[in-house]
């Protein structure tokens, strides 16, 4: 392994000391958590809270700011957060109006968002949570059961512009569970990502293989095969995805190309260039696109495609709107 | 019957079981999971014990609740919750009665299935909670009983928890859910806590 | 060598098509060339145009748009574009108040941006040029021999915020030359990159070793080493820009932690935190930071460490400027 | 004498020499330098080739003058302008006479001087075409003093272009620059242009 760090099991400590040194102008983080709150807060509006597990920076600290999330907590490397520092993040959002935790699906991250939401509700505190559940990987495997990955950060955008907007808690929960019902994502894997405190990588790949499907904390995907041209890898994808989403022509739909960590921005430009193509084949307006490593896998290699349909035109607007987070959007 | 000594002894044997095994567990954990189930435990245990050898309880009921409130802040991930809603659980049942060892085991079961919705067979701690307090009500708890029932799990395909991403690939593997909770019945029968 | 692509002799073209889809909003490409221009000028203003080599991404066609540069002029990977390019974005870039080409000190950049200044007075353009060499790694070189690298987004920065504000072609030359001397870089990396073409990494390094000072094309550094903890790389780091920059107690700076292409910002932070407390028993007053990959080496993992003195007080109210490029700063 | 028949038969063998060599010039330059100078020089010389037969020159002064234009426009890098310089030289020396070989050479030699500042000896192309000159002025250029200029180069300690970077470590490896520059003349020998 080889990581510019200190201990391993300080990775999470120094990593969130230096981001929130270089971000002190937009956030702060709570003493002895991993619980990251922005400085300038909306009073009175909905406060949105994320987080999970760290490993997928910038998500989900660097999306905490103006426009976009109220707080995020950050858990161990791959590890969901605890549901006392959740509380925390939870109480310290607030501002009357209610707390959405935004929370992606995986059984740990569930019972410790719903743990919190449980203690919340104790101390009177109006909490709801949505799940994100994009990741179509696993076919076969019910619907309840997919993870979340990189379309979290397009829920994260348009919610944080709709509570900055006045939308109220349960119109948020509703359009969060709307946007989750139009969106697919699918990644591909070329090299496996080390966890500092595991220190060897979380899976073996052939120098010629690459794997489809592949989640965002090294969970199996659904194929492997030969290392193949981004166009093929675009083919794969672009496929699967409309066999998902059941596109029509003339849809109007928003883009993400996400970066897993450690593949350049060349590699993913070159990836869009194939994705746009095909996108064009398929007569879709893509109204708003994004290139860039937003929810990563520590340092895996490869990338991933999510579409979102743009069921609702406010969406657009929202996705559009200016935010001022440390991570760009 | 419990004792805040007997269960001291029998947590902080747990925690050193876990603290000794880290490495082991994260390993099966990568198998067929991400690779930090170890680490977790390693974590959470070791915040336990610290909590308590330096804490006088007054009874059996407050130690599991410290031990659930420590364990459900520390470890994070799956077995944080389910362990801590175990041992919340088992401070409940606790305050009831201390007599009854298998009617805590029993409610620690119920704390974690209430949480983690699996049943059991789906290869996941349930499966050795289950089975010990099968071995409990007939008097039948032994280190080849547990290491039975953790063996067990290697024959199943999971269908809750990270490894049932892994679908039929998951059969061969020890879930390490189970392992760890080996680790909790096999501290419990060194403890003495039962005859 | 394991990258998403198609074919190696057609990477430049593929990400630029990628890069101008993406950025359409923004940029636009001059047809059949590597040059990218800004969509929005400012007419009257003076323009600046840099290239190179492409694999840096997202420098530097990443850096064009209001507030920063006119235009780049983007070569194949790791190698200087040629002139009649470059002087294709002078020509487009022009707004009638001239042109200042920012050039990093490499042999063939300099050349290839000479013969170009040449064509373009021709022309009857004003054209000046800048050498950016603000990497240190080589000490006992001279310096006019130093190689330019991450510090050259400071360049752009402030320079396209002081083109923005009406400086004039002299005036720019001049901030520029002498953000130079007050400007120093050095890098580490852990594992090197790979050029599409050349299909295997630049050179080898041993799983326990790293490099400290290469430069952004594999170029050699100064000292191979056993792989320390972030806090010596820190040291090491600090200390070779603190004998070159010579700066005194409650001096003014900007920090620039840039990642490599693939090493994730977990790293970055980390490493961010340590200089942060080495800068702070220096008594340093840090007025403008940044993480990020912002001059990358294609897939190369480590980092690069940029001090700048705030010698001008203006500087750093261009660094924190505004700006509309497709790369964030 | 230099015609436009044997001067374009010349810059094709050239050509075809790049082409055939390419990947063992860029694992000289991956060596001491950025690994890029077999396919930049691939890239620029397929393009010359492609010009040079499918132009009707009327002077070998403007065929010189379309094979720097192109190589200064696909090359890149240092040995863009280098080569693209000394042929813009060669150009305007053959406008005055085709006659002079060597004048011609020398012309190139110093197009290339003046836009790199290298002098002999600093382990660049400068090297060959120098060495070169030497020979046509003495009538001794052969495939073995070419590939002796060629060598040379191995033993020098590079102070200019992107190998200087390596300082003692550059010897010990040919110059990539210096290595193309011989098939430059290997090319020359090859058409019959020199008696
Ligand atoms: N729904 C569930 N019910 C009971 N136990 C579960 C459930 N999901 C996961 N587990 C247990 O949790 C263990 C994994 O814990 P850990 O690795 O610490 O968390 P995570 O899976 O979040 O990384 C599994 O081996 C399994 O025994
Ligand atoms: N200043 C110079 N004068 C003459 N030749 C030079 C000079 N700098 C570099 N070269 C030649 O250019 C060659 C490298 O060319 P190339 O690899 O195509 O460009 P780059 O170094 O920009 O990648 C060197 O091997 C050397 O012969
Ligand atoms: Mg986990
Ligand atoms: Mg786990
Ligand atoms: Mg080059
Ligand atoms: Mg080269």
């Amino acid at each position: 392994m080889k990581k510019i760090m200190n201990q391993p099991k300080d990775v999470l400590n120094d990593m969130l000391e230096g981001f929130c040194y270089t971000h002190e102008d937009l956030v702060s983080r709570i003493n002895d958590t991993g619980v990251i709150c922005r400085k300038f807060v909306d009073q009175g509006k909905v406060a949105l809270v994320s987080g999970g597990g760290s490993g997928h920076e910038p998500s989900h600290a660097g999306y905490v700011g103006q426009g976009m999330l109220s707080a995020a907590v950050c858990g161990e490397v791959f590890t969901s957060p605890t549901p006392d520092q959740i509380l925390e993040a939870i109480k310290q959002a607030d501002q009357g109006a209610g707390v959405l935790l935004i929370v992606k699906n995986y059984t740990g991250d569930i019972m410790n968002f719903e743990m919190a939401q449980e203690l919340a509700e104790m101390e009177g505190i109006s909490v709801e949570h949505i799940v994100v559940n994009d990741d179509i990987s696993l076919e076969p495997r019910q619907k309840s059961d997919r993870r979340g990955v990189a379309g979290t950060v397009f829920v994260h955008k348009i919610l944080g512009a709709a509570a900055e907007n006045g939308a109220t808690l349960s119109q948020l929960k509703n359009m969060g569970n709307d946007i989750v019902t139009h969106m697919a994502t699918l990644g591909v894997s070329l090299l496996p990502a080390t966890v500092p405190e595991v220190g060897k990588p979380g899976f073996d790949l052939a120098e010629d293989e690459l794997e489809f499907g592949i989640g965002i904390h090294g969970e199996p995907g659904y194929r492997r095969e030969q290392l193949k041209p981004s166009k093929g890898i675009a083919q794969e994808l672009v496929s699967q995805l409309k066999s998902e989403l059941q596109w029509e022509k003339g849809e109007h739909i928003a883009v993400l190309v996400n970066g897993l960590g450690a593949t350049p921005l060349m590699e993913q430009f070159i990836f869009m260039n194939d994705v746009q193509s095909m996108l064009q084949e398929e007569a879709l307006v893509v109204d708003y696109k994004k290139v860039g490593n937003y929810m990563t896998a520590i340092d895996m290699a490869g990338v991933s495609l999510t579409i979102l349909r743009l069921a609702d035109a406010d969406w657009k607007t929202y996705l559009q709107h200016p935010v001022q987070t440390p991570a760009p959007f | 019957m419990l004792t805040v000594e007997n269960t001291t002894t029998w947590l902080v044997t747990f925690t050193d079981k876990i603290t000794q095994q880290t490495a082991y567990l994260s390993e099966l954990d990568q198998a067929i999971g991400d690779g930090d189930h170890g680490s977790n435990m390693a974590r959470g245990t070791t915040a336990m014990k610290a909590k308590l050898e330096n804490t006088a309880f007054t009874s059996v009921s407050e130690l599991f609740k410290v031990a659930a409130m420590t364990l459900i802040s520390t470890v994070g991930g799956a077995s944080g919750p389910l362990y801590g809603s175990a041992f919340l659980a088992m401070s409940k049942q606790a305050e009831a009665s201390t007599e009854d060892v298998p009617a805590i085991i029993k409610a620690g079961l119920e704390g974690i299935q209430k949480r983690g919705k699996a049943e059991r067979g789906e290869k996941t701690m349930v499966d050795v909670w289950a089975a010990a307090l099968d071995a409990l009500d007939t008097n039948t708890l032994t280190h080849h009983t547990i290491e039975e029932a953790v063996h067990e799990t290697k024959h199943i395909q999971a269908t809750k928890g990270r490894a049932a991403y892994l679908a039929d690939r998951s059969v061969g593997h020890l879930d390490p859910g189970a392992v760890s909770t080996g680790y909790l019945f096999e501290a419990m029968l060194e403890g003495d806590i039962i005859q």
